[in-house]
């Protein structure tokens, strides 16, 4: 069922421009800040909302959207998760579930509705009335009720958002493996990192209207292209230097003083100014020493500010000269006894010092 | 006491909201949701038979039924009979009168419905068609409930138009609010009252009973 | 015009607010535009229906100042229940009956009620017998011819004999029996034939008023009751159709 | 055409409209949002006006508001006046009559609102009274406008009742459906006809009117 | 504004007996996967449901429900937060966060909206119509909408749950810091660890309707009462073993042939059975090498059997006998050069290792 979605999407609140190659990015997630344009985009992909002239909508060789072209919701064919889940709510669970049936024979549907029911880890739900579901257990139907007709594209609007962990890690496993078994092209709008890269092949990322980015999923994630993007996906580290020179198959950045080394960035001149991202994950930190020739070619030794737990690992904001955040597991933790005022050594491989190039055009978000 | 009459009655209210109501859900769908400007202007259209007086409704329905009209003499030559005087003819006059009572609470019921459940029907697949049936309509109960009281009340005190079309025939055209003015206008205060005390309790009995049913499901108020 | 029905009259005038039996329309209009010309004038307001709803509003205290029924009673019991002097009450006419069919129409109405016999007249308007004057003239008018039986599966009811007049003239209803004065009115002449009903063969209709105890100008309403059974009066009565009283 | 009867029809459906509606508003939310069992029996009883023949309803109106009556004469004492046959005795038949006009849209409308935003209100402090004003009623503009309008169309068109208590005099109670009915009557068909019309018009204009102002924020189905 | 929170409330769906001291706990953080029974509880709270015979609640001085008492729910003075925000969609952001200040000087409500506005993140918002925010503005209009009358218990059902990281991390900091200014004692729910870490003082965990562990966020996720609430907080590895004896001050348990070491445990006699409870940042990987004698004292020579990225960290599968799962950050990950068939040693400190006696009885969820 691979086909090409190409759209262009223009509203008052967005101008969008996305290509996706069904073949190559079955998946792909759609990432963002609140109120960048996600939901509108979905909405106009879907035919509910309807976009302005100059828009254009075409999903294989079929043409949704364009001048005086506009096919209606129900022809389509597209499964939507709603991110207000938007149940029936004087259907049970089950006629949920079963609604956009209706071209199949009857027979067949209860089956299909207890498929549904399973992939989405609601089996348990199917005899409930809809009236009275957890938040949780409404979003699991709504999943449900967006699965069951097998539509040609599946737009889910935050599928997960209201699950708690185990239920979440096991859902987006399953999905994972129904998406590609069932070959339904998806676009998932997610804001968990976690999610978007177990979910997704490629991602999308949108801020203030615009698709900034759009690539796999870890490219993005490890090489943002603006720093609007960086500071979405979570780069935790942005500071700006400029270039001093190219040695050793590396470039030279000055930030504040210090030396940085990175991979080459062949766009940037010695003089030209640069964002340099670091993850707080591809910080290493070590107990103080002499410097070892190891693979991490950046040591700097720093003063810790503050440590705090954040989900599995601890987040440690460090001084060294500039600021760094890293994440540390609890073990590493407790082995370096970091608290504050404590002596480390902050070590960051070249390949993890990511250059973003022209930083004065940027508009920072 | 009239039962006969009061059987007229009955049997005139129940058809008339048996036939208006699969006749006004389309209307009010179409009124209510349609994005077309004219619909406003519709929309009072439908509404006017409420503003005519029944008796002035009821005379323009019985020249229309009479001989010196084509619709008149066209259903005289087809039937042999006029449609004036006859149930059949009240039916005709009462289902006129009375399309605003079925129409108006409908419109109301799905101009509330909530949106994205109509899109939900939409992205699944169905027609309007579908979504009305499915969606909009099992939503708009309360709505349809009171279309049907009003309009099975409104019919069964409906006075104007079938004095006009009616004829008082009994057993066929003689409604209860008929025969109630006629026993007030021959002084005979007892039967009128009793005939009134007797359909008041069979109303109440029978709009009880709908409003119950459709309680189930209903917004209240918070606790307590 | 509707049915104020009084031309307008100059400042000053005088007004009468009546109740006018429905088979009066057209004889009271000719009465209202002569009073409006007199000296001084008297404008009247006049409201026409079935005498039997003017006589429950009259009873509740409605705000008229002559009563014009279809019949005697009405008036008299009003006067009995002390909304007006015994002797206010008057006869001012004599209520006339007319079998009636529309242009057109196969019946032979020369034969009169008998002609009404036939089924294939279809259906025969009478005013409600129960409470409308001639309802009960027509009813016994029947009868007496003996037709009654033969009429009555297809009687239909108007709850004045106006609206009866109308169900015919609609060409809803075959026939109607109704009062002359109705027939003779230019809105009816035209579209239809009638023949009158021989006055011994129905209890006789006559049609008396009132000027009732709460009238705010009793000698307007004085007024109108000496025009209408005074010379001028009974004459234009006498040309819509009425017997005078004790002719 | 009676342009004055028009005016007093006008008069008085605007009138009953003002007064009913700030009556209807608590009555209906009672009626829809009460969790006493009592509430189904009285939206019954809320809804007889309908049941009784208007003209029959206007006979007890008349017996209650007539000099025989206590209540009549409770008012002649008090006013000097008697309250039947004035335009004032009309307005009283009139909010009698068009009560279920005015409260059923609104219980239809009430019932049908999103119980989570009532909730909402009571969390955050506010009385019943207050989450009406302002939660149940901005929401319920639809109910709002269609209790409006029927209540006002059905004053305009109301004939039995009017007939009965009213006493058709002009400038005072004579209403422009009686005015009709008097030209039906008298065969006068073209002054039937004008003022029909030019009551259907001025009507289509105020429903019209009205129609597009409620329109603002309605449900729509899904484009297209 | 310090009072204490006792209820007991019984609805068919649950049954659950919570007092919480707002002085020692100011935010109670409510954990529990997805129909568990949460919002219920914040519901009878705000007496918006009417708990069953055999409830009771009652704040500070305050009787709420009892049998034949029931304050009703305008007069509780509580911020509540609903899981689907319920927005007065014919308000504007300003009139639905005004929409509480009924009682306050109409002069200083446009200040107290601002601040409320600002409080959750969403000055922008101020002039916006309600129909048409985005779901996550919609979430931080609602949150404004509860703060702003600063009512005395503050209820938040999943607060930050369809935010972006970068402003789900931000308003938790500011909103920790609101509440503990302003006092107001806090009841949140939340499927997020990070969340219920940064948030909360104490946690409640709430599963099929049953309070099953309450006590301050670190222990409760360090030390689960039951194997329930382990796999609830998210307790990677849950083995059973039994006691085989007491040295060393240690309780040394045998799991499948393999002896573990844990910090004793009073109420295990030797022979008893046990669950063995390691979470994944517990586990350090190191290179094989021979045991040291260093603090994490056990130590298992395991093979990686699967690597997947999860969040900021790798989610390490390991065989060691016994299955193990392990987080560790990128640069170990590359150091280690973790794929799947590698040799590693996983080292446990005894006190990583959490005991939960009689499994038994214990009812796995
Ligand atoms: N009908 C509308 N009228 C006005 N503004 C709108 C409308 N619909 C959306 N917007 C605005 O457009 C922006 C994008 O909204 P959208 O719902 O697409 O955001 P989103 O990316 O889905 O955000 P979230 O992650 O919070 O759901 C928001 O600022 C929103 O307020
Ligand atoms: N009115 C009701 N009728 C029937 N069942 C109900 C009702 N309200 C809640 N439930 C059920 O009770 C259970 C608890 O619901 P609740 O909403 O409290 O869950 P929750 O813990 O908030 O879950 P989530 O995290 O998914 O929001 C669910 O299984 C739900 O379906
Ligand atoms: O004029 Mo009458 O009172 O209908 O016989
Ligand atoms: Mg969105
Ligand atoms: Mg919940």
């Amino acid at each position: 069922m691979a086909a090409t979605l190409t759209a262009r999407v223009r509203r008052h609140v967005c101008d969008l421009h996305l290509s996706i190659d069904t073949a190559r990015a079955p998946v792909t997630v759609l990432f963002g800040p609140s109120g960048a344009g996600k939901t509108t985009l979905l909405r106009c992909l879907a035919g509910l909302d309807r976009p302005e002239p100059g828009s254009h909508i075409q999903f294989g060789d079929h043409l949704w959207d364009a001048p005086r072209v506009h096919v209606p919701t129900r022809r389509r064919r597209v499964g939507y998760l709603f991110q207000d889940h938007a149940l029936f709510p004087h259907l049970p669970v089950a006629g949920n579930v079963g609604y956009g049936l209706h071209r199949m024979p009857r027979r067949q549907r209860p089956e299909r509705i207890r498929q549904a029911l399973a992939a989405a880890d609601a089996a348990h739900l199917h005899d409930r009335p809809t009236r009275g579901l957890s938040g949780g257990e409404a979003q699991r139907v709504a999943l449900a009720r967006a699965l069951a007709p097998r539509p040609q594209l599946l737009l889910l609007d935050e599928p997960l958002s209201a699950l708690d962990t185990p239920t979440r890690t096991r859902l987006r496993g399953d999905l994972r493996r129904l998406l590609l078994a069932t070959g339904v092209p998806t676009i998932v709008v997610t804001h968990d990192r976690t999610e978007a890269l177990t979910l997704g092949d490629h991602i999308a990322v949108v801020i203030d209207g615009r698709l900034h980015q759009h690539g796999p999923v870890d490219t993005v994630f490890n090489r943002p292209a603006t720093a609007a993007v960086a500071a979405v996906v979570g780069v935790d580290t942005i500071l700006t230097g400029h270039v001093t020179g190219h040695h050793d198959d590396l470039t030279h950045i000055d930030v504040a003083g210090h030396v940085l080394h990175a991979t080459p960035h062949r766009d940037l001149n010695p003089g030209d100014r640069t964002l340099v991202c670091i993850r707080a994950d591809d910080i290493a930190l070590e107990l103080p020493g002499p410097p070892r020739p190891a693979s991490p070619r950046n040591q700097l030794p720093a003063v810790v500010t503050a440590v705090h737990p954040d989900g599995p690992v601890l987040r440690v904001s460090l001084d060294a000269g500039i600021t760094l955040t890293a994440y540390v597991t609890r073990p590493t933790g407790e082995h370096l006894d970091l608290q504050t005022g404590r002596q480390v050594t902050a070590a960051i491989k070249a390949t993890a010092v990511h250059l973003i190039a022209h930083p004065a055009v940027e508009r920072p978000h | 006491m009239d039962w006969q009459a009061i059987g007229v009655s009955v049997r005139l209210a129940g058809l008339t909201t048996l036939i208006l109501l699969p006749l006004a859900v389309p209307v009010a769908a179409w009124l209510a949701l349609s994005r077309r400007r004219i619909a406003v202007l519709l929309e009072a259209v439908v509404a006017l038979p409420l503003v005519l007086p029944p008796t002035v409704l009821g005379f323009y329905v019985l020249t229309a039924l009479g001989t010196a009209s084509p619709l008149g003499r066209w259903w005289q030559q087809t039937t042999g009979a006029t449609l004036a005087f006859t149930f059949s003819g009240l039916l005709v006059a009462s289902v006129l009168s009375s399309l605003p009572f079925a129409v108006q609470p409908l419109v109301a019921a799905f101009a509330g419905l909530d949106r994205r459940l109509l899109e939900a029907s939409a992205v699944l697949g169905r027609t309007r068609a579908g979504t009305l049936l499915r969606v909009a309509l099992p939503l708009s109960k309360a709505g349809l409930a009171t279309a049907a009281v009003l309009t099975f009340a409104h019919t069964v005190g409906e006075f104007g138009v079938v004095l006009m079309v009616g004829g008082n025939i009994p057993g066929a055209t003689r409604t209860v609010s008929i025969a109630i003015y006629d026993s007030v206008q021959a002084f005979d205060y007892a039967t009128a009252a009793r005939t009134s005390a007797a359909m008041l309790v069979f109303s109440l009995l029978v709009l009880t009973t709908l409003y119950s049913l459709r309680r189930g499901r209903r917004t209240r108020w918070p606790r307590p | 015009g509707c049915g104020g029905g009084a031309p307008a009259a100059p400042a000053g005038a005088q007004v009468v607010r009546v109740a006018a039996a429905a088979d009066l329309k057209f004889a009271l209009e000719e009465v209202a535009a002569v009073l409006a010309k007199a000296d001084p004038p008297v404008r009247l307001q006049t409201t026409y229906g079935s005498s039997g709803t003017f006589f429950q509003q009259i009873s509740n205290g409605a705000p008229f100042d002559v009563f014009l029924s279809a019949d005697l009673s009405y008036p008299t019991r009003l006067a009995e229940a002390g909304r007006a002097a015994p002797d206010d009450v008057f006869a001012y006419a004599v209520g006339r009956l007319v079998v009636w069919v529309p242009n057109g129409s196969p019946v032979d109405v020369s034969k009169g009620l008998t002609a009404l016999a036939d089924p294939a007249v279809g259906k025969v308007a009478i005013a409600n017998p129960e409470h409308a004057p001639y309802g009960r003239a027509a009813v016994a008018a029947m009868r007496s011819a003996g037709v009654y039986d033969r009429v009555e599966s297809r009687l239909v009811l108007g709850e004045n004999v106006a609206q009866a007049a109308e169900f015919a003239a609609s060409g809803n209803a075959g026939a109607s029996v109704i009062a002359l004065s109705l027939a003779l009115a230019p809105q009816l002449a035209d579209r239809g034939r009638h023949e009158e009903v021989p006055l011994p063969s129905f209890p006789r209709l006559d049609q008396g008023g009132v000027v009732l105890a709460g009238t705010a100008d009793r000698a307007a309403a004085v007024r109108l009751r000496e025009f209408l059974t005074g010379e001028q009066g009974t004459a234009i009565l006498k040309r819509y159709g009425f017997y005078l009283p004790g002719a």
